[in-house]
């Protein structure tokens, strides 16, 4: 986890994308799967009103194994977003060095190109059947890409939250993330020189 | 071409400053606005002096749309600021939009007394069992046993029929229709308009984000069709039987009676001391 | 025949028109309502769940769509 | 009521010009409003300030007034509102518990700038309290009574006067900023009688809110002008304005813009913060030489006039400083004067509101103390004497 | 509501002991109520409370208690002061326009010693204004909201976890004063998610008003005892008391006899103050060797807790005070902290409310700055930095 | 000498604190006050189950001189307090007092809705036609063309009939007395309080100080007696024309039905629960 | 001759007993709704207008008088 | 008119009585011939309130040449009671060389010699027809023995506020007001020393 200049360890995500694509329960289960599963501290928020209805949704999670004084994101340590819209809107607040990771079809016009660029919605109705679960699969690949969270306390998150007789789905969904995920971070760490740029 | 667009709801617009609006897809609040929109255009009324008057809630946003003279007011206080435009300039017409929490929880009691005063108000409701815009608590308009979110175990009150409520509390006409009968409802609207007295409208409107999804009812279109079925006609339902009126709503014009009209009552009065005046330079107190 | 003549002159009608009702998509939010009350079937949905006029000539104005419509999404061209 | 006393009933000319005239203070306010051009007064009875809504309801309609009782106090300055919306001159008169109820609807006059009046009559609080007492606990109110920040203008008289005059001053206040001004009468002051010459009613200067002049497209209800002052437009004028209570933008839409709302809610405060120079009204006695400063306002004045009078002839070196305008407090005024005593004595009909505001002030030690009566009977001027002594035993 | 993000409904605990949950500051809200032996819950339902209310609905009944939406937030105080009196511990929850229109009814229950908690969730100001935003507009309201003079405790907590020890604070003080206590949490709070390890209830210490032990025929319900706290019997437990908001003897019988106006309206106030040990609840941080000293509270006090870490880094000597106790003002430790800084910045969501209450314990000539957000965002750490330094330049 | 004393209702009063009352000699309060105490008393309730809740006004001055629980609170309000009462404690047999401007002006909204939930609550209101209290003002049952204090040109609005307004809002028990008919007036109040859930008895009331005063009335005797002279029973006004019964009002009970009662019901959850918990010891979120 | 024996008994009843209705006049305000509604005219008043038990022994009890007394101020002495 | 410490011709006078005896029209007539009639200021003043509904009834006139600060009275210079409550609870407002005024009939127990006890009531019934007007036969003794106000004025403000048709009644009840305090005046002037005892 990367240091920030005034936090002990904190550690700023947004997921963001349209609404009814579920990334403010994907915002909650990372805090849990942060929070209750690795211990750590960890504020969640979420923009709510009238920007809340239509447009853009996003979740914003600090965390810090440190105490959280202020709430809110300021800088991004990593950005996922499922739309362009949302791209567009909040690529100005993640940091130089943050990491940015789209959904590949959704996203086409991508800001930088030290992106992570991966189809979680194509994978979440090819492979699980259905495309509700995006956010678990992109959730699972935020975790893997960024290391902070495990395997484990993601899919215990997870699993927490998922209505009943969807356990199977969205288990499917994590790993299938995490696989995106924790690929997409090898390649990037094979590349490392190029990919800095 | 300008001269296409034969939709004549836009004609009372304000496109560029507030659409596309904030109602949900499907919401039946802009089915009623469009209803209420083409109420006006036929009374060919002049925009200058119509006066549409709202609280808050989901309904209460029409106005901000409309380009007449709009009031977006307090939570229940719409009718009661309506009162003051009416009587601070009695040329206006002035109609209230209000939700079912709006007018009949905590604007209760300034409808109950705006009908009794009956002033020239024309009051329309948009009954949707539900506090749309908090997120689906219960409304007095909840029936009995249904859910919501304050509601979790289904609503232990009695509900209000707002129609009933409007009648003995001395409004002067009163009707009901839906959004699925949206052409009788415009019908209605005029009528109330065009009625000198305190006038009342109930329009039942689906909520399928909230009152919906709570009750397992579907979608937009579900909860529309769902009206045309338990809707009766005023002379159907003379015919039928209590039992066979058992979960069904009438609509139509439901009341209307001729009583003094709060305005021009008051109006006497006025009339009575400015005569005097000008036979009487030095006002005397009487 | 007259049938067949009628179809015949409505056809000629339309083919100097655009569609009888147009869709701003801006302000449509795809709820469906005008496709469902429709009672001439006149709309499909595209891909993305907007209505689109597919059978503009079984049209008979009949105002049901744009007065359904709680975006004030549908104008008739129909003057 | 005034008629329960005069109740041998009798015509008697209820505005003579330039003759003494024996009048209470709640009907001087009732013929100031009427003077200032109010044509519409909504209201819920309570004591002390019935006898307002009383002679209003009697003379509104011979000036093609209207007068309405209405359901409750919320409905009361709803209505105020709506009618001055749509182009009456608008007041309302209450006490306390009223004044309580008005306070979310008297939020949405500041925030939707709709000039209108409200007389407070004060009497013991909290709550029911002491119904027919004179009290002065509903000032900190006046300024703090509805959520979210607001920036009221609020006039305390302190004779039957300047009742009428004050009332005047309420409305021309109110139309000028267009915002609700308060006026904080209390129970001695609107149940007493004394002796008022009316001026000839085109002789009072008379503020009506400007009228814009523009056509209606360009028209911007809310347009930030340089003295943050916007002309207003009525319903039915033909400028088909929106008004809300949600932040709005200069046209009076709703926005959640970041730059709109700073604007919009720094104008409710920089429309008085840009005027302090004419919402200054500070009656200044024996301040030239003094030590000892009171620091008192409305019915409490009164005894204070007296005392510093009385106190002087026994060589304290007291002075008064009378804010009539109550808000915005007289902060410059204060300051200077603080720079010059060493004492300061606050008496008041609460258990110490005002002086929070003198303290503020305070740059340095001096001794700032209140004496507070809150049994429902004025001050007296012994009483204010006796706490100067006290202190400079 | 919760449920809107987690409608993929399932069974789940709602209070586990001692393990750490993630909760909403409205949901901590709830469940301290719960634990504090909240039994009865009349509210309205207003962004961006509603989700304490909505939890409630559904918690109360399992434990034997009641919730009921009334018809408005006028009835909600209401009857909320209604079932305290029969003896229910007893709440309701808000945000500003709300807990405007309870401000009449907030009297009453100040005058009659009832015990309650109000939650208002804060938003912007005023009016209805941004419904969905941050802010911190009512801190004056909650201490000058009602007529008349009254001495109000109001909490202010800083994280979710605040939200619940200090639900069950509210409810401890407002039992053992007798009287309503206010808890001001605001939007960010009261959606904002934290990690909480909720205590296991009977490790918490749960103050209950106290029973009067005499018989009936010589209790008396307002007793004024050494410690101004007097003992509360409930309706139904054989005591026929009598409760008016009228002023009223130790019986709690209508009174307009002087002393006991007196006695009573001044038991109202040194119930506070004489027990301001108790009430004072400030967080001091390095603040020891501090020159610049940072005022702040609710969820600006995050922000400030953040800044001046980040300030002293860059050397400069600043700490801060927190009061969490914001009435009665912790007058004491600001004043003796203000003799050692030479400048104060006071970081708050609303155009300047508290700065005022720091200057009025100001006794000699220190820079006292505002530093006023009040866009609908919190203020940044940054933003505060900035301000230091642009001071400090 | 006590046992010579004879009058039932001393036993009720707290003569020490708060005698003689407050009310003008003649008011017709007192009559009321003497009613209620007599159905209570005939009911034989424990007396520390019983409360009384008023808001403000003359009739509100009621509790203070009984010696039950009782509660004097803030004007209009006392419907929603005695609301909380009820739920704070569902033993107590909760009375509302209140007059014509406490429950229909200010406290109309609490009045209505309180009547829907159908709670178990009984409330008298004392209907003077006028505010008594602040001197003669008009209320939502002044009649037209009636003189007021605010309408001294005639009232201009029309008025409510506060029974008619009970039913429709929900109310179970409805029943109209007068101070005249003392001794019905306490079996139709007994009615109240038997009935289980919201029950409802008008009181028709001399105010001669004010609304006699103000419209030439006459003393408090004359008054009353005109309420003879128009009041006319249920089963008589049933065989009358609508033109007979003009001028005169109806007493007696005027409706009685019955609907699930509000802590009832509520009941109903909290025992599913209670038994839940007992099954279940860690309480899930449902 | 009957009622000539009634009015006896009466009388005796009466004798060992004070006015069948007591005033307690700190309470009572003079407002005369005893005097006018008792069917049986059996008050007078004096000169301050309080009313006076003068003719006790047409007293049947009815209750009517202390029933309507809104003061509470008159009490039947009659077990 | 008498100089008090503070004033400058502050001058106070309360007329006090039972509710109904119509002392606050008499105050305010007083106040009313005091300031419209004879040009001086003048304050009235009286209790609201639940004592002003039963017992005891008054209303306070404070007139000055010059501006009257405090409105209400503070030491009395003169004081009218017309029933014994009245003079009991009040006669410990008025200063030690105020003077007093009483009904002959409806006070008995004098507090001090000094008094003027003069038979307004009956008078008013007696002389007039109907005890009503007594507040108007004291008041224009009052006057008259304070030679605080002309007789003039008073009739003028009487008449002002007579209602129709009772003209003659108030204007000779006034009249035998006046006869009664000059009367009792001239006696008082006439045994100076003993009476200032
Ligand atoms: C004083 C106050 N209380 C509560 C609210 C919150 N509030 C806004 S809208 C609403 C209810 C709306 O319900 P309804 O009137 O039925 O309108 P809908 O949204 O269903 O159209 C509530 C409770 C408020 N804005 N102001
Ligand atoms: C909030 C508030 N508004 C107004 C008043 C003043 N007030 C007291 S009683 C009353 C009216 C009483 O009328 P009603 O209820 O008919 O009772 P009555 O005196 O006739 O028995 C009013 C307006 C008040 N106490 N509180
Ligand atoms: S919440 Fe319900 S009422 Fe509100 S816009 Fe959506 S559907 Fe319409
Ligand atoms: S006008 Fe009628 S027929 Fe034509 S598209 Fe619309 S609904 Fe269909
Ligand atoms: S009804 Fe209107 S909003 Fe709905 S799908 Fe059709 S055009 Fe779109
Ligand atoms: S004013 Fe009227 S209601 Fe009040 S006590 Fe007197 S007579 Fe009764
Ligand atoms: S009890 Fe009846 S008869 Fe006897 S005095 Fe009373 S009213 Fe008259
Ligand atoms: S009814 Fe009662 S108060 Fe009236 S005169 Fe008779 S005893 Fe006295
Ligand atoms: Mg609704
Ligand atoms: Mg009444």
């Amino acid at each position: 986890m990367k240091k920030v200049e005034e936090g002990d360890g904190r550690y700023e995500i947004r997921l963001s994308g349209s609404g009814g694509q579920g990334l403010v329960l994907a915002g909650v289960i990372l805090a849990e799967a942060l929070g209750v599963y690795e211990g750590k501290n960890v504020t969640q928020t979420q923009s709510y009103g009238p920007e809340a209805r239509g447009g853009t949704s996003r979740s914003d999670i600090v965390v810090s194994q440190g105490e959280i004084y202020y709430p809110k994101t300021t800088e991004l340590d990593l950005l996922l977003c499922l739309t362009q819209e949302s791209c567009d809107g909040y690529f100005g607040d993640l940091k130089e060095e943050g990491i940015l990771i789209v959904d590949s079809d959704r996203v086409r016009q991508l800001p930088i190109q030290r992106a992570y660029s991966l189809p979680f919605i194509n994978t979440a109705r090819d492979k699980v059947g259905t495309p509700v679960v995006a956010n678990v699969v992109s959730l699972a690949a935020v975790a893997a890409i960024s290391g902070i969270c495990s395997r484990e306390s993601i899919e215990k998150a997870v699993l927490d939250r998922a209505p009943r007789g969807t356990e199977e789905k969205n288990k499917l969904a994590s790993d299938l993330g995490f696989e995106l995920g924790s690929e997409a971070r090898r390649i990037r760490d094979e590349r490392k020189v190029s990919f800095t740029d | 071409m300008a001269e296409q667009v034969s939709n004549v709801t836009h004609k009372y617009l304000r496109p560029k400053k507030t659409f596309p609006n904030v109602w949900c897809p499907g919401c039946g609040i802009g089915i009623a606005m469009g209803a209420l929109i083409r109420a006006i255009d036929t009374l060919e009324l002049d925009r200058n002096e119509v006066s549409i008057v709202s609280g808050i809630g989901c309904s209460a946003r029409i106005p901000v749309y409309l380009d007449f003279n709009t009031l977006h007011t307090t939570h229940g206080r719409a009718i009661a600021f309506a009162t003051g435009v009416k009587l601070g300039n009695p040329r206006l017409h002035v109609i209230v939009i209000s939700g079912d929490g709006d007018l009949l929880a905590i604007g209760g009691n300034h409808f109950i007394h705006t009908a009794r005063r009956n002033i020239d108000i024309t009051c329309i409701l948009i009954n949707n069992y539900i506090y749309g815009m908090t997120g689906g608590q219960y409304s007095p308009t909840t029936p009995f046993a249904k859910n919501a979110s304050t509601a979790p175990f289904g609503m232990v009150e009695q509900s209000f029929d707002p129609s009933d409520l409007a009648i003995s509390s001395g409004a002067t006409y009163v009707a009901r229709g839906t959004v699925y009968h949206a052409s009788q409802l415009s019908r209605l609207i005029s009528q109330a308009i065009q009625h000198k007295g305190f006038s009342f409208v109930e329009v039942i409107a689906n909520c399928h984000t909230q009152y919906g999804r709570l009750n397992r009812e579907g979608s937009a279109v579900k909860m529309i069709q769902w009206q045309k079925e338990c809707a009766v006609p005023v002379s159907t339902a003379a015919k039928m039987s209590p039992e066979e009126l058992e979960g069904k709503f009438v609509i139509g014009k439901l009341h209307e009676v001729f009583r003094p009209e709060y305005v021009s009552e008051y109006q006497k009065t006025i009339d009575r001391f400015s005569r005097e005046e000008k036979s009487d330079q030095q006002l005397q107190e009487s | 025949m007259a049938d067949a003549e009628e179809v015949e002159i409505k056809k000629k009608k339309w083919k100097r028109r655009p569609d009888p009702v147009v869709i701003y998509k801006k302000w449509c939010k795809t709820c469906n309502i005008c496709i469902e009350m429709c009672p001439k079937n006149v709309f499909d949905t595209d891909r993305d769940g907007y209505p689109v006029v597919s059978r503009g000539l079984d049209c008979t104005q009949c105002t049901i769509c744009w007065m359904h419509c709680p975006e004030f999404a549908i104008t008739s061209n129909e003057k | 009521m005034a008629e329960v006393e005069t109740n041998q009933k009798k015509k008697r000319p209820f505005y003579k010009e330039n003759v003494p005239l024996l009048m209470q203070g709640n009907e001087a306010c009732a013929l100031g409003a009427l003077a200032a051009g109010c044509r519409f007064f909504a209201g819920y009875p309570i004591t002390p300030s019935t006898e307002i809504a009383e002679m209003l309801s009697r003379l509104l309609p011979m000036f093609g007034g209207r007068f309405i009782q209405m359901e409750d106090e919320i409905a009361s300055i709803a209505a105020v509102i709506g009618a001055s919306i749509a182009g009456a001159k608008a007041m309302t008169s209450t006490s306390g518990p009223g004044y309580s109820l008005m306070q979310e609807n008297l939020g949405y006059a500041y925030m939707t700038e709709v000039p209108c009046v409200i007389i407070n009559v004060m009497r013991g609080g909290p709550s029911t309290g002491l119904p027919t007492k004179v009290a002065q606990g509903d000032v900190m109110q006046s300024k703090w009574g509805t959520h979210g920040d607001y920036f009221p203008i609020v006039l305390m008289p302190s004779s039957v006067k300047e009742c009428f005059y004050y009332t005047v001053k309420a409305f021309n206040l109110s139309e000028k900023y267009r915002m609700p001004v308060t006026l904080l009468s209390d129970e001695v002051l609107g149940h007493m009688r004394e002796i008022v010459n009316l001026p000839p009613p085109d002789e009072l200067e008379i503020v009506t809110v400007s009228k814009p002049f523009e056509p209606p497209e360009w028209y911007k209800h809310f347009e930030v002008t340089p003295d943050y002052l916007s002309p207003m437009a009525s319903f039915g004028e033909g400028y088909r304005f929106h008004l809300t209570g949600l932040t709005h933008d200069e046209y009076g839409f709703p926005t959640a813009k970041r730059n709109e709302i700073i604007t919009k809610l720094e104008k409710l405060r920089l429309k008085t913060a840009r005027h302090l120079d004419e919402l200054t009204d500070v009656l200044v006695e024996m301040m030239d030489d003094a030590h000892i400063m009171v620091v008192a306002y409305g019915s409490t004045a009164r005894a204070a006039r007296q005392a510093i009078r009385i106190a002087r002839k026994k060589r304290f070196k007291v002075g008064l400083i009378q804010p009539r305008i109550m808000w915005p407090f007289p902060d410059k005024i204060v300051r200077e004067y603080l720079e010059n005593v060493d004492l300061v004595i606050v008496p008041e009909l609460n258990q110490g509101q005002v002086i929070r505001e003198v303290k503020r002030l305070r740059q340095r030690h001096i001794r700032i103390i209140g004496l507070n009566r809150f049994d429902g009977e004025l001050i007296t001027p012994q009483q204010i004497v006796e706490k100067i002594k006290e202190e400079r035993h």
